[in-house]
């Protein structure tokens, strides 16, 4: 497949994973050209972080990995994870999930990439009396240019904690890119990112492919795999289903598991019928000239709204913008600076409600699924069977309740937050994000069932999003929140 | 992933060497730095063979001013300051900074011979002068002089004249007090305060540090042979401490050794023990004032339910320290041998009781017309012996229906009780042997308005008279006041203002690296010029 | 590592909480201890008050498993009756600063703005001091007593309770599962039930149990600088003082005080769940 | 580097807002102290007059008139809270009184005591920060192994031990077997370092584990392996990312253990006679010497509040997220 004098930069051969007996990655096997790109796209659980973990060689003590890794064509067991550590840094990179948290939060931006420089590139350790000094400056002088080349000086003596989630990931960059290795592994590089920032990690991982760096980029992002090209692997419970050319697998997927996957991008979802904008049903909630701002910061001022029974409006605006604080100001959970939040006066307080964007948070932690719900049953004086119905349309099995909620998944939770929220019989819904920590998949099961729902009891829904395929599939009309006013769209 | 990565085993061992390295120089440099400066000359190499020509003693007392009425004492037994007479063992009066003295015919005034060409440390003259100053000052003060009706003090030439107003026997002996010490002019501020000690005894001060430790040296060209020429006090105030000082050879005279401390030294192969008895009794002062305890039968039932054999054992270990009369034998012209012994008896104690009118309670408290028979007991922790003797009385007098609250406070408590009339029962060491003629500190405690840790709302007007008799005679012939005596001690016994507990066994350690320690009977002086370093 | 917890589901184990082999080992000390505090008094007749000078010292046998103290008086009687009064004044003075810390801090943070300011205010107040200072200055008013102890450990407490609570209560009131409770028209009490106090209950517990070894070491410490519970009370700490002394003579006697609060602190310590440890 | 910027003109402010809540904590130590020791006067047993004149001139020298002058002249008879208040105002202009039993001036004996007692507890913390800590990285880097387990077993046994008895206990095993150091006193070269070990040990059982566990937390987080990564030698990411994130807590921990030391302080110099604070407090509070007990208590409350205040400081220094 490659020319010959061209070897690969990474190949594996029938890699798994293992828990004991259980075999977690089973038989995976592909192989990365130089300068090539492979993308592997899978859900959470599929296996694809422990796959980029054995090829670097740091599974967790009780999990073992068998197969044979060739990295530039050097060949080391799946098992003997310790050979590939000499490598790290210097012929094969990893750049973690969550990059604000992979930089040391004690030690300067500056300092930590040029660390790599000093310790890592600089690979004369006996040299390393006379010149220490000499060394350190160097490995100094290097890491600014590198800040610089990515448009970080003004970042170059700030903490972690200083500095935005973007410009972290672009600071891990180039700690891992410093000592030069020519393979990288990028782990869920837009997890929670809104557009914007999509788009700068991509132009960061081009660049680096420019530069003529192989990439092996895990994600669960259909449009970050489709636009970074190259080769595509997908990954379903720990196996590969389909590998080939990203465009032509993105055009033409032929496993039913990838097929679903790419429909669940929400740039994939049909678009609901035209509604009208029902001007003519009752308004659940008027808003007047609301302005907020925290301290210095101005979120939005001047936002005038109606809301009306039964419809779907998104709020959308860029991050910072104060779209979650708008939804509790109408709420009545947060007082707006100024203005002021009318509500149909014949609705009681609990036809207000709210779905959260972490729905493990939304549980008391401490007490099983069905007290929590069997209070709220009590305290109402509603019937058990209404909301087993409601968990039914949900498509939650009982026996789920008998678990604490960290023991549900996220999806199933949510799905009994929503239940919960709709046996208040609410007039509105605020849903703040509410899929923004879930795989496509659920992600799409948990919109149409909110969105369903909602419909059926005449609920309004008021949703926050950063995605904006999403509301341009389930919403009536749009609320833009900047901080110099409003437009309604 | 492999652990042992962590640290190649080089590193390992550097690692582990870091802390070691830190307390080492901290132990030398630290000390360094911030050691005090007279030290700063000693080799740091040597922790705990520091010091080894200096003798160090340990009691525990501390040093509460520099003023003589308040650790005079301390500097006696260091044998910095002296006083006019001494004493001997036997408590005969010796020459001191006075050589001779004499007293007219009607005991009113008294002629003191001061020694001629001795220096203070400071190098200037003891002149009579400078004596005349400080007994003048000392007789403004709180202190012994005052028991003497002193009329005027002057000089005559070389001697020092004391006028009296009545005639006072033991006279020579208050000159014995740590509160009539002599120091140089140049001890005293302007105001009169005492600021530096400057004496004249064998050894002068070369620093102090209030409240706990002093070092004193020799004064050149005295002591011969390898005598002590340097010596530390330092004050300890938990007796466990000081055996331990002892154990690990840090300390080389240890007074006021608790019981057990004394049987964990008696095989030390650091030191020996020197015990004397001394005119030391513990007491129980009586508030005869008390409507309980005004009753003779009372104090009587309380004397009758203390095993003072049992406690003698059980808490000195030594069944003969069990006081049979307020005096001890070692005050040998005061205890009556044929005295009938204090003893116990606890049926009898409860008849006494009963026929005071106290009767048994339901809870065993006993009661005389709805009064319950509870007494607080103050004691104090300063001697060791003290709480644990309180104890042991509590539970006796409980067993014949007396509740007793023990107080354990502060030494001043009780002179302080004493005055405001607060004071129920106290536990107290009293020495009789503080001046060594017991009529002096006889005439504090039973004078006509009792004293501080002596009789207290008693209404005996007998043995004040004899007192006063007693201290009418002059000091060199005491012989004659044997009637008065027996009839004090009697009266004493019968009357029990103050019940006699326990008498007292003073030990001390001695480091096996000194020779020649003996024990001042009155506690005078620790004797430190005559020993010898082996 | 997130992709292993929601593949292997297996490695974390819901269902009742599991007892590591430490805390086994502390609960049965502390089961131990407290048995011997509660039950010794009531099956060990001799009165530990009662004194036989005569059998000072005297070494243990079958009769007086413990042997006599320096007044002849029984060693485990004495024991037992200071195991349960050290015990039993820890406890007290635990509880009585918990209920109410536990209560203001709550009240503090429900009600915020002024109230919150002047309790914190106070609460800083007595932090300002080490508990230990507050307890000895309290204590030089009254040595011996019983009352000054009690209070000066309570107040000094108390002051942890009110701050933990304060402020672990605060980040959950502005939680988003109290935010839902709220919406789905959940009162305060129901708030306080199934939000706030299972989440406090585990760092109530842990302060309970530094608490209650602290309290019992203060007391002993106070004991040996002298105000102290005062002789003959059987109380641990003052046993230890007196009977330090005799640590050659009659070591057992000075070891089985000592045991007795080393094994409870033992247990109170081991206790802890994992990395609670410090 | 980091220091400078720290203390140049922003980090400055930022300094001072930091501290500033000390500030008012000591105030509140004096304000606390002056209260309790104010009221202490009044509540003893005995006239207070009379005991104060005791104090003054000696039990043998007290008159009714003694009593009434020093009524007079402390404002005896009036008011309590004008008391109080004047009370108040000696106490902030440092005017502690004399001791009663002494008589010397409370700050001068303070000024005699502080400087044993600061030397004491500064080595304490130095001893205990190189033991505890070292043990603690050691036994973090391997949890669950001998060394851990260890050090489990030793600092719960240490916590579970009375200073005292540690303090004896010491004593007997290096001054009375061995016989390497000295027991007591602070006279004699290395007379500080039994007090000091024992005082340390306690110290550094807790922050052993609280080391321990912080090593163990670091070890586990995202930017240690990301450390490792990235190319860095396990020492290496050990010395350079590990122990600076060991520090933070073992240093915000600091602030808890000066609650030990300063109470340590108090027994530990009472059973070494190490001439102190604590030591002088005892003694003060057997004596009933009030001025002495207030001025004692006050220097360790204050000692206290300036330690804390540099904790304060290390922590800010170490961890630019409380800085932000």
């Amino acid at each position: 497949m490659n020319a010959p004098l061209q070897l690969n930069a990474l190949r594996v051969e029938d890699l798994s994973v293992w828990h004991g007996q259980q075999q977690l990655v089973g038989g995976i096997s592909f192989a990365i050209a130089a300068g090539g790109v492979l993308t592997l796209l899978g859900e959470s659980g599929s296996g694809k972080s422990l796959l980029a973990q054995a090829i670097m060689g740091n599974l967790p003590a009780s999990l073992r990995a068998t197969g044979s890794i060739f990295l530039a064509g050097e060949h080391s067991d799946a098992a003997d994870g310790s050979r590939r550590q000499d490598g790290w840094g210097r012929r094969i990179a990893l750049l973690p999930q969550e990059p604000w948290l992979a930089l040391d939060p004690t030690m300067t931006v500056a300092r930590q990439v040029a660390e790599t420089y000093e310790l890592v590139s600089q690979s004369a350790p006996d040299q390393q009396n006379e010149s220490l000094r000499q060394a350190r400056s160097q490995a100094a002088a290097s890491a600014r240019r590198a800040l610089a080349s990515l448009g970080l000086e003004a970042a170059a003596d700030k903490y972690p904690c200083m500095i935005s989630g973007g410009m972290a990931q672009r600071v891990a960059f180039l700690a891992t890119h410093a000592a030069g290795a020519p393979l990288m592994i990028i782990d869920e590089p837009t997890k929670g990112l809104d557009v914007d920032r999509r788009g700068e990690v991509l132009a960061l991982l081009q660049a680096a492919q420019a530069e003529g760096m192989s990439l092996l980029c895990i994600t669960h992002d259909v449009w970050l795999a489709r636009a970074l090209g190259g080769q595509l692997a997908v990954l379903q419970d720990g196996a590969l289903v389909e590998q080939g050319g990203a465009e032509a697998l993105l055009a033409q997927p032929r496993h039913a598991y990838t097929r679903r996957l790419l429909a669940a991008d929400p740039a994939r979802w049909p678009l609901p019928e035209v509604r009208l904008p029902c001007a003519q049903a009752a308004v659940i909630v008027e808003a007047r000239e609301l302005s907020k701002s925290f301290g210095e910061q101005a979120l939005f001022a001047g936002v005038s709204a109606r809301i009306h029974a039964g419809e779907v409006v998104a709020v959308s605006g860029p991050s910072g913008s104060g779209k979650t604080s708008f939804g509790n100001i109408v709420l009545g959970l947060l007082q707006p600076d100024t203005g002021q939040v009318i509500r149909a006066p014949d609705l009681p307080r609990t036809a207000f409600q709210k779905i959260y964007q972490d729905p493990a948070a939304a549980f008391a932690p401490a007490i099983p699924l069905r007290r929590s719900l069997q209070d709220l049953v009590r305290l109402h004086g509603l019937q058990w069977q209404a909301l087993e119905a409601l968990l039914e349309r949900m498509r939650i099995a009982p026996a789920l309740l008998d678990r604490l909620p960290r023991q549900v998944s996220g999806g199933e939770l949510q799905r009994i937050a929503l239940a919960r929220v709709l046996l208040m019989k609410p007039a509105l819904i605020f849903a703040d994000e509410p899929t923004s920590r879930l795989d496509p998949l659920t992600q799409q099961e948990v919109i149409a069932l909110l969105v369903e729902q909602a419909r059926e009891v005449g609920s309004a829904v008021l949703l926050v999003t950063h995605d904006a395929d999403i509301v341009r599939c389930v919403a009536d009309r749009r609320l833009a929140l900047s901080p110099a006013g409003q437009s309604v769209q | 992933m492999a652990l042992d990565r962590y640290f190649p085993s080089r590193k390992r061992r550097g690692l582990l060497a870091l802390p070691a390295l830190a307390v080492t120089l901290a132990a030398t440099g630290w000390h360094k730095a911030l050691a005090h400066g007279d030290e700063s000359g000693h080799a740091h190499g040597s922790i705990a063979q520091a010091d080894k020509d200096i003798l160090t003693v340990v009691g525990p007392w501390e040093l509460t001013g520099l003023d003589p009425t308040r650790s005079g004492y301390m500097f006696a037994r260091m044998e910095v300051l002296e006083t006019l007479l001494e004493v001997d063992d036997a408590g005969q009066l010796q020459p001191s900074l006075a050589s001779a003295w004499s007293v007219s015919a009607d005991g009113l005034q008294w002629r003191f011979v001061l020694r001629n060409a001795q220096r203070y440390h400071d190098g200037t003259a003891l002149t009579p002068a400078s004596v005349l100053a400080c007994l003048q000052r000392a007789q403004a003060r709180p202190g012994v002089l005052r028991l003497a009706d002193i009329a005027s003090l002057r000089l005559e030439g070389q001697t020092l004249v004391i006028v009296l107003r009545r005639p006072f026997g033991p006279l020579p002996y208050l000159l014995t007090h740590y509160t009539t010490q002599i120091l140089a002019p140049a001890s005293f501020d302007a105001q009169g305060n005492v600021v530096a000690i400057i004496g004249s005894g064998p050894f002068r001060i070369r620093s102090i540090a209030l409240p706990q430790q002093f070092d004193v040296e020799r004064v050149p060209d005295s002591g011969a042979g390898r005598a002590i020429q340097r010596a530390r006090y330092i004050s300890v105030s938990r007796a466990e401490t000081r055996t331990l000082l002892v154990q690990s050879g840090q300390a080389d005279l240890a007074f006021s050794l608790d019981p057990p401390s004394i049987r964990a030294l008696q095989n030390s192969p650091r030191a020996n023990l020197l015990s004397a008895m001394l005119p030391r009794t513990t007491i129980l002062k009586l508030n005869a004032g008390h409507p309980i305890l005004a009753d003779v039968r009372v104090r009587r039932a309380i004397s009758l339910c203390i095993e003072r054999e049992g406690i003698a054992r059980a808490l000195l270990r030594d069944p003969d320290l069990g006081a049979t009369q307020l005096f001890p034998p070692s005050l040998a012209r005061w205890h009556e041998a044929a005295l009938a012994p204090l003893h116990t008896d606890l049926p009898q104690a409860r008849s006494l009781l009963d026929q005071a009118g106290w009767l048994p309670g339901s809870d065993g408290v006993r009661r005389r017309q709805g009064q319950r028979m509870e007494l607080n007991l103050s004691t104090f922790v300063d001697r060791p012996e003290l709480p644990l003797i309180a104890t042991a009385l509590q539970e006796e007098m409980r067993q014949i229906g007396i509740a007793v609250r023990v107080i354990i406070g502060n030494s001043s408590d009780i002179p302080a009780g004493h005055r405001s009339g607060q004071l129920q029962m106290a536990l107290a060491a009293r020495n009789y042997g503080n001046l060594p003629d017991p009529v002096a500190s006889l005439l504090q405690d039973f004078g006509p308005q009792g004293g501080d840790w002596g009789a207290m709302g008693w209404d005996n007007q007998e043995v004040p008279a004899l007192l006063a008799q007693l201290a009418a005679i002059p000091a060199d012939s005491m012989a004659r006041g044997n009637a008065e005596r027996t009839r004090i001690v009697a009266l004493l016994q019968a009357q029990l203002p103050v019940i006699p507990v326990v008498w007292y066994r003073q030990t001390c350690a001695v480091s096996r690296r000194v020779r020649g320690a003996s024990i001042d009977p009155f506690e005078r002086s620790y004797r430190i010029s005559s020993l010898q370093w082996t | 590592m997130s992709s292993l917890s929601s593949s292997l589901p297996l490695l974390e184990q819901p269902g009742p909480r599991r007892w590591r082999s430490s805390q086994r080992a502390g609960l049965a000390l502390l089961v131990l201890v407290a048995g011997f505090a509660l039950l010794g008094p009531l099956l060990i007749p001799t009165d530990p008050a009662h004194q036989q000078l005569a059998r000072y010292l005297e070494t243990p046998s079958l009769a007086e498993p413990l042997g006599y103290d320096q007044l002849g008086r029984s060693m485990l009687a004495r024991l037992a009756h200071g195991a349960r009064l050290s015990l039993s004044l820890a406890l007290l003075s635990v509880l009585s600063a918990a209920i109410p810390g536990t209560v203001i801090g709550l009240l503090a943070a429900w009600c915020g703005g002024w109230t919150e300011r002047v309790l914190a205010a106070l609460a800083d107040a007595v932090l300002a001091l080490p508990a230990l200072l507050l307890v000895l200055l309290l204590a030089a008013f009254a040595p011996g007593g019983f009352w000054p102890l009690y209070v000066g450990i309570s107040l000094a407490l108390w002051v942890e309770y009110f701050r933990v609570v304060r402020a672990a209560s605060r980040i959950l009131l502005a939680s988003p599962q109290v935010e839902a409770s709220r919406l789905l028209g959940f009162g305060a009490l129901y708030i306080v039930r199934r939000h706030l106090l299972p989440a406090l209950l585990p760092r109530l517990l842990t302060l309970v149990r530094f608490g209650l070894a602290g309290a019992v070491l203060a007391m002993s410490a106070l004991g040996f600088v002298g105000v102290g519970l005062q002789p003959p009370t059987p109380e641990l700490g003052v046993m230890m003082i007196e009977l330090l002394p005799y640590y050659r003579e009659a070591p057992w006697l000075v070891a089985a005080p000592v045991l007795v609060l080393f094994l409870g602190l033992l247990g109170l310590l081991l206790l802890s769940p994992q990395g609670e440890a410090a | 580097m980091d220091l400078n910027r720290f203390l140049s003109a922003r980090g400055g402010q930022r300094l001072a807002a930091a501290l500033t809540p000390r500030l008012l904590q000591a105030v509140l130590v004096a304000l606390l102290v002056g209260t309790l020791c104010f009221f202490m006067t009044r509540m003893l047993p005995g006239d207070m007059a009379y005991r104060i004149a005791a104090g003054r001139y000696g039990y043998d020298m007290v008159t009714t008139e003694a009593a009434l002058a020093v009524r007079a002249e402390l404002g005896l008879d009036r008011p309590w809270f004008m008391a109080l208040s004047e009370w108040w105002s000696r106490l902030l202009h440092l005017d502690l009184g004399v001791s009663q039993v002494t008589s010397q001036p409370v700050l001068a004996e303070i000024g005699h005591q502080l400087g044993p007692t600061l030397r004491l507890s500064l080595l304490a913390m130095a001893l205990s920060l190189l033991v505890g800590p070292t043990l603690g990285v050691l036994a973090g880097l391997h949890p669950g192994r001998w060394l851990d387990r260890a050090t489990l077993a030793l600092s719960v046994g240490l916590r579970a031990l009375p200073s005292f008895l540690l303090g004896l206990i010491l004593v007997l095993l290096f001054s009375v077997q061995l016989g390497a150091l000295p027991a007591a006193g602070h006279g004699d070269h290395g007379g500080i370092l039994l007090p000091a070990l024992t005082l340390a040990l306690g110290l550094a059982a807790v922050s052993c584990r609280v080391a321990r566990d912080a090593m163990v937390q670091v070890r586990q987080s995202e930017y240690f392996a990301f450390a490792l990564t990235k190319g860095l030698s396990p020492a290496q990411a050990l010395v350079r990312h590990g122990l600076r994130n060991v520090a933070v807590p073992v240093t915000a921990y600091l602030g808890v253990q000066l609650v030990m030391l300063v109470e340590g302080v108090v027994l530990v110099e009472t059973i070494f006679a190490w001439p102190g604070i604590g030591h002088a407090l005892v003694h003060a509070i057997f004596g009933r010497d009030v001025p002495m007990i207030q001025g004692t208590a006050l220097v360790l409350g204050l000692m206290f509040v300036l330690f804390n205040a540099l904790v304060d400081a290390a922590c800010a220094l170490l961890d630019p997220r409380g800085r932000a």
